[in-house]
């Protein structure tokens, strides 16, 4: 693998008057025990956009997604800031329980509950107090059609949830993570293990999704990066190299290492 | 933002549900601790006394063959030698685990890769009905068809090691297979699928892939299993002979520490030192059970590294 | 060799040793059947037993057995569950837990005699509870929580982590997702450890025999009245339990058909083991069902 | 979840609190001990509540040694025991009253394949001690001898060993607590020999004579067969009234007839000498 110089970054900043920000990480560094995982993580998340997580496998990037809404509170030590509306979710004295309300999360391989379509978004949205039934289905309904899966599985609401194809069953759990209405949505190589018709569906839906939310997803695929994304960040060992607007990166990156990368020289 | 400050710190019925989740589970291991130390209290308390306050050598309780705690020998002290029942119970333990996991593997693999369905619906319920059959009748089929045979074919009383660990071997059986049973199901499906892809056959996806994961797994089941056999009495001392002689092969009568402690638990009194002594052999028991499960872990860990 | 002969080897392997093991089973279970039906009547079933005299049933112990049961499940299988839990989801990795893993597989090998005496001790003596059902049930727990303990938590780790994470994700406590999310899809693995442990406490005599007692009196079971010491609901009157009745049939009962009562007894023994076993595999699954919405 | 555990706890534990109370009301008298005699007072037990409704009688076993440290104790009423308090470790007998309820006759057993119907004390001393091994020391078939014996500390074999082996050393055999086992074992054994209580004999094996005598009750009464101990339920000091009624009701004449002789027992009111425990013969003087 070629040696780049892990200091040469190039990371736009916004103004936060002019862009509103969705998030925004101050210096996030994470830590496996001794091993130093992620180094400087300092980046800003327009609201009501698709930011995309790019860099080869081991580069950080899904342990700064994980990092961002504190699913790595077990496993790992996160230091530095993580801002949203002003507040820093990386304190100690936040409610992870509640602050995960607001910043939701769809995971690599889909995870439905074992339970009926139906349960699998009511269930949640009970145990976060509400009550009345037609409130539940509204909700359901409303969080079906905007994944896009309500079409397909509006007549038998009470099958398992295991019973639907891969793609469905990860836009379920996207549908799942929308019902709590979240302003932030983390996706974890949301389609890595679908299908490329299924791959269509999803992105379809993200895009339609942007419009209301703050989208940050890590992905392997650069064409699905630029297909989906309104800015990209370049994730190489531990270090965020580059963050601009996709346009910018895919046509002309600031750094050599993103370029290699994205034209496939990589490594 | 201090309203959304607010909303992000104040506790939640999450965290309070955490908190007392924590407490309540905390409170039953807590509970199940306590447990663990008042009986090892109890037994080491009067499994102590022997030496302490009987002034028995443990030295000779290790190392001595007489087994006569309610009378004084000609040294003027009683006999309490332990060694035929700690050679006794470290044999069918160790002969019936030996014996028991090959074919508890085999269940395990037939239940779960083999022929999940068939073998789930048939094997199932067999082993769950094996695990409630008292000792008491374990121990008379031993008595009326094992130990006979074991006569027939090496001479003999029957009575021995031998019979002790056949029937122990039925008794283990249910208790590794289903533990590993579990653990192989916790094998993620994918291990599988991924062997399989890259061409491998069933066997080789088992034997590389699942059986490996599984490891610590088989060793949790094995240790349940050899605990069950440590503290088995009824059936063993029905079949073994339960003679306090240190047995020169395996169809010579023999004891176990379990059965000597049930068989004059009740005809001792509390306090005393042929009372004590038995709770020495509960005390070895436990020791012996410690000395096993940790050393079971030792090569769990080292063939963790091997891998 | 060729890896395909090499798969069909093993295969043949694996199958003729769980051939063995089928044959071992059936031809006990068969030989316990075989001997035992025919002294097995609807009298036998539901009238009291004889100490000496023939003709005498096991109606009371086989009630006894049942309540037994489902008392110290009552009180095994939520503690079992809690520690489970706590081992499973919020024990630190550290060598504390470990120990108390340790202690609890050495906690298991312990004779049954001896958790009997230890109960006897404590509960009988000490807390005054006298011989009872109660005593029996404590005792029968202490015997069945290492076991119990482990399987629950075994089962709850082999569901997959990251419907962990979903629940996680979603906003939960950890609480509420072990208990709403992972164990329900545990619930399968759950049930066959009640089960196993279902069956111990069956075939359970030894530790009994200090705690619940060995003789029953005999029970009006027209009297429901919890507090009154002849009816079956008070579970603070001694009892003897089948196994314990087999038990004692064998080692000091001196009733001309002793015999027949032993082998009948521990025929019903075992069809009221497979009952109970069939029975929760079904609520277990009408209710697995239920919560996963599957077919 | 939890709050159906809740409910379950509070009804758990009101449950045992009330049952507690409901308990101590009524005069109850346990009676823990000898396996051996169970039988004989549970049965007694469940007769004199039909008449006594208000005393409240629980029969336990757990062996001797239990009983009578359990009744020194306090923990229990009435201990059951086969030895003499004055015979096992640790009791102080000197604090409780023993009160003789039966007679058991002890003897010898062989597998039914043993040829040899009759022995003399010196030669089953001696098989016991193992001296002789071979029944055809003893004038049977060419057959080793397997010898089962008792378990230490129970009183069926201090009774043996008193009396057959006059305190000689047993040799190490096959040790089995209870008579049904022995029973089992012997009759199941090729060559075996090993001895229980009268009651435990059947067609599967068969009861040897000593001395010519045959093991009959009638023997026992006269002492022409010397192997029998007696059953013991001990208490703690004077017993109150309660106690007393059904020790009493135990050792009636009325009882003894019906229950001992059904159980395989020997009545007290039938024995024509008493023994002390040091096992000297006292013929003058009848009872307890």
């Amino acid at each position: 693998m070629k040696t780049y110089n892990l200091e040469e970054t190039y990371i736009h900043k916004f103004d936060p008057i002019e862009t509103p920000l969705g998030l925004e990480t101050k210096d996030l560094q994470v830590f496996y025990g001794d091993n130093h995982a992620m180094y400087n993580g300092s980046l800003q998340f327009p609201k009501n956009a698709i930011t995309a997580l790019i860099g080869a496998s081991g580069s950080g990037k899904s342990t700064f997604l994980r990092s961002l809404n504190r699913m790595n509170d077990d496993i790992a030590t996160v230091k530095g800031k993580i801002l949203y509306q002003d507040v820093d979710i990386n304190a100690s004295e936040i409610n992870v329980y509640e602050m995960r309300k607001h910043v939701g999360m769809v995971f690599q391989r889909p995870n439905p509950f074992a339970k009926s379509i139906f349960n699998n978004i009511a269930y949640p949205l009970r145990k976060a107090g509400m009550k009345s039934k037609s409130q539940l289905a509204e909700r359901v309904e409303k969080s079906l059609v905007q994944a896009a899966l309500w079409d397909e599985v509006k007549d038998d609401l009470n099958r398992s949830a295991l019973a639907l194809s891969g793609g469905q069953q990860q836009r379920l759990c996207i549908a799942r993570a929308l019902a709590m209405n979240p302003d932030v949505l983390l996706l974890d190589e949301p389609a890595s293990a679908l299908d490329p018709i299924s791959t269509g569906k999803l992105e379809q839906a993200l895009y339609d999704l942007q419009k209301h939310y703050t989208i940050i997803m890590v992905t392997h695929s650069m064409q699905q990066a630029s297909r989906v994304s309104d800015y990209t960040a370049f994730f190489h060992m531990g270090h965020i190299l580059e963050f601009d607007r996709t346009q910018r990166i895919f046509t002309r990156p600031h750094i050599q290492a993103t370029e290699d990368y994205i034209s496939g020289n990589f490594g | 933002m201090d309203e959304i400050k607010r909303q992000l710190t104040k506790a939640s019925k999450a965290t309070r549900q955490d908190r007392y989740g924590k407490w309540i589970a905390f409170i039953c291991t807590f509970l199940i601790g306590l447990l663990v130390v008042s009986i090892f209290y109890l037994v080491a308390s009067k499994g102590l006394a022997t030496f302490f306050r009987g002034h028995i050598s443990l030295w000779d309780f290790l190392t001595h063959q007489d087994w006569n705690p309610g009378q004084v020998s000609k040294n003027g002290v009683p006999s309490v030698g332990a060694l035929p029942m700690i050679v006794g119970s470290f044999s069918v333990t160790v002969l019936s685990a030996i014996l028991a996991t090959p074919f508890a593997i085999s269940m395990a693999l037939f239940m779960t890769e083999i022929a999940p369905k068939r073998g789930q619906r048939f094997l199932q319920p067999v082993i769950e009905l094996l695990v409630g059959i008292p000792s008491v009748v374990y121990g008379f089929v031993g008595l009326t068809i094992i130990v006979p045979v074991i006569r027939a074919i090496f001479g003999g009383t029957g009575f021995g090691i031998l019979a002790g660990t056949l029937v122990l071997f039925v008794m283990v059986l249910p208790t590794i297979t289903s533990m590993y049973v579990d653990s192989l199901r916790a094998v993620p499906r994918f291990y599988r699928e991924a062997a399989l892809a890259l061409g491998a056959t069933r066997w080789q996806s088992i034997y590389k892939v699942v059986l490996r994961a599984s490891i610590p797994g088989l060793l949790t089941a094995i240790i349940f299993g050899m605990a069950r056999a440590f503290g088995e009495a009824l059936a063993v001392q029905m079949v073994i002979g339960n003679a306090s002689l240190l047995p020169h092969n395996l169809i010579s009568p023999a004891s176990t520490l379990t059965s000597v402690l049930t068989t004059g638990i009740g005809n001792t009194v509390m306090g005393t030192l042929p009372n004590n002594a038995l709770w020495s052999l509960a005390l070895i028991l436990l020791l012996m059970s410690l000395g096993f499960n940790l050393l079971v872990r030792l090569i769990g860990r080292q063939g963790r590294f091997t891998k | 060799m060729n890896a395909k002969i090499i798969d069909k080897i093993a295969t043949a392997i694996i199958s003729l040793l769980v051939g063995v093991v089928v044959l071992i089973l059936v031809a006990l279970i068969g030989y316990i059947l075989f001997t035992g039906l025919p002294h097995v009547s609807w009298h036998f079933l539901t009238s009291p037993s004889q100490a000496f005299l023939s003709g005498g049933g096991i109606g009371d112990q086989l009630f006894n057995s049942f309540y037994l049961l489902i008392l110290t499940l009552l009180i095994s299988f939520p503690i079992a569950l809690g520690a489970g839990i706590y081992l499973f989801e919020y024990a630190p990795k550290n060598w504390v837990t470990n120990t108390i893993r340790v202690a609890i597989e050495v906690l298991s090998s312990l004779p049954s005699v001896v958790v009997g005496l230890f109960g006897f001790l404590l509960f009988v003596v000490e807390f005054q509870l006298g011989f009872s059902i109660l005593s029996g049930a404590i005792a029968l727990t202490f015997f069945n929580l290492p076991l119990l303990t482990r399987s629950i938590e075994t089962s709850l780790s082999s569901v997959p982590k990251l419907q962990r994470e979903a629940g996680l994700a979603l906003g939960f406590s950890r609480w509420q997702t072990v208990l709403g999310v992972i164990f329900p899809e545990a619930l399968p693995g759950i049930l066959t450890a009640i089960i196993l442990s279902a069956g111990r406490i069956f075939g359970e005599a030894a530790a009994l025999i200090y705690t619940a007692g060995q003789s029953a009196p005999v029970l009006n079971f027209a009297n429901w009245n919890p507090f009154s010491p002849t009816s079956p609901l008070n579970f603070m009157r001694p009892a003897e339990t089948l196994a314990v009745h087999i038990w004692k049939i064998n080692s000091e009962g001196i009733m001309p058909d002793a015999s027949a009562v032993s082998a009948g007894a521990s025929a019903v023994l075992i069809l009221a083991v497979l009952i109970f076993n069939v029975s929760a595999r079904w609520l277990g699954n009408r209710i697995y069902r239920k919560v996963t919405a599957s077919k | 979840m939890r709050k159906i555990s809740w409910i379950l706890g509070v009804l758990i534990v009101g449950l045992i609190g009330l049952s507690g109370c409901g308990r101590r009301q009524s005069q109850t008298i346990t009676v823990v001990g000898s396996t051996a005699l169970q039988p004989l007072v549970e049965r007694a037990a469940s007769n004199f509540q039909v008449k006594n409704s208000a005393v409240n009688i629980t029969v336990q076993g757990g062996g001797s040694g239990t009983g009578l440290s359990q009744v020194q104790a306090g923990a229990v009423t009435i201990g059951n025991s086969d030895v003499y308090a004055e015979d096992q470790d640790g009791i102080k007998a000197s604090s409780l009253i023993d009160h003789k309820v039966a007679v058991v006759g002890i003897t010898p057993i062989t597998n039914k394949e043993v040829t040899v119907r009759n022995l003399s004390k010196r030669q089953l001393a001696q098989i016991f001690t193992g001296k002789l091994t071979n029944w055809r020391q003893v004038g049977g078939k060419n057959q080793k001898i397997t010898v089962i014996n008792r378990a230490q500390g129970s009183g069926i074999r201090n009774t043996f060993e008193k009396i057959v082996l006059n305190g000689r050393q047993p040799v190490q055999a096959q040790e089995q607590d209870s008579n049904g086992t022995v029973q089992k074992i012997v009759s199941a054994t090729p060559g075996a020999i090993s001895y229980t209580s009268f009651s435990y004999v059947n067609d599967q094996v068969r009861a040897v004579k000593l001395d010519n005598v045959s093991p009959t009750a009638n023997h026992v009464e006269t002492n022409a067969w010397p192997i029998w101990s007696y059953e013991h339920m001990y208490t703690k000091g004077k017993p109150n009234a309660q106690t007393q009624a059904f020790l009493n009701y135990i050792r009636s004449k009325k009882m003894q007839k019906e229950l001992i002789t059904d159980l395989g027992y020997i009545s007290i009111h039938d024995m024509q000498v008493t023994r002390n425990r040091k096992g000297q013969i006292l013929t003058d003087e009848k009872g307890v």
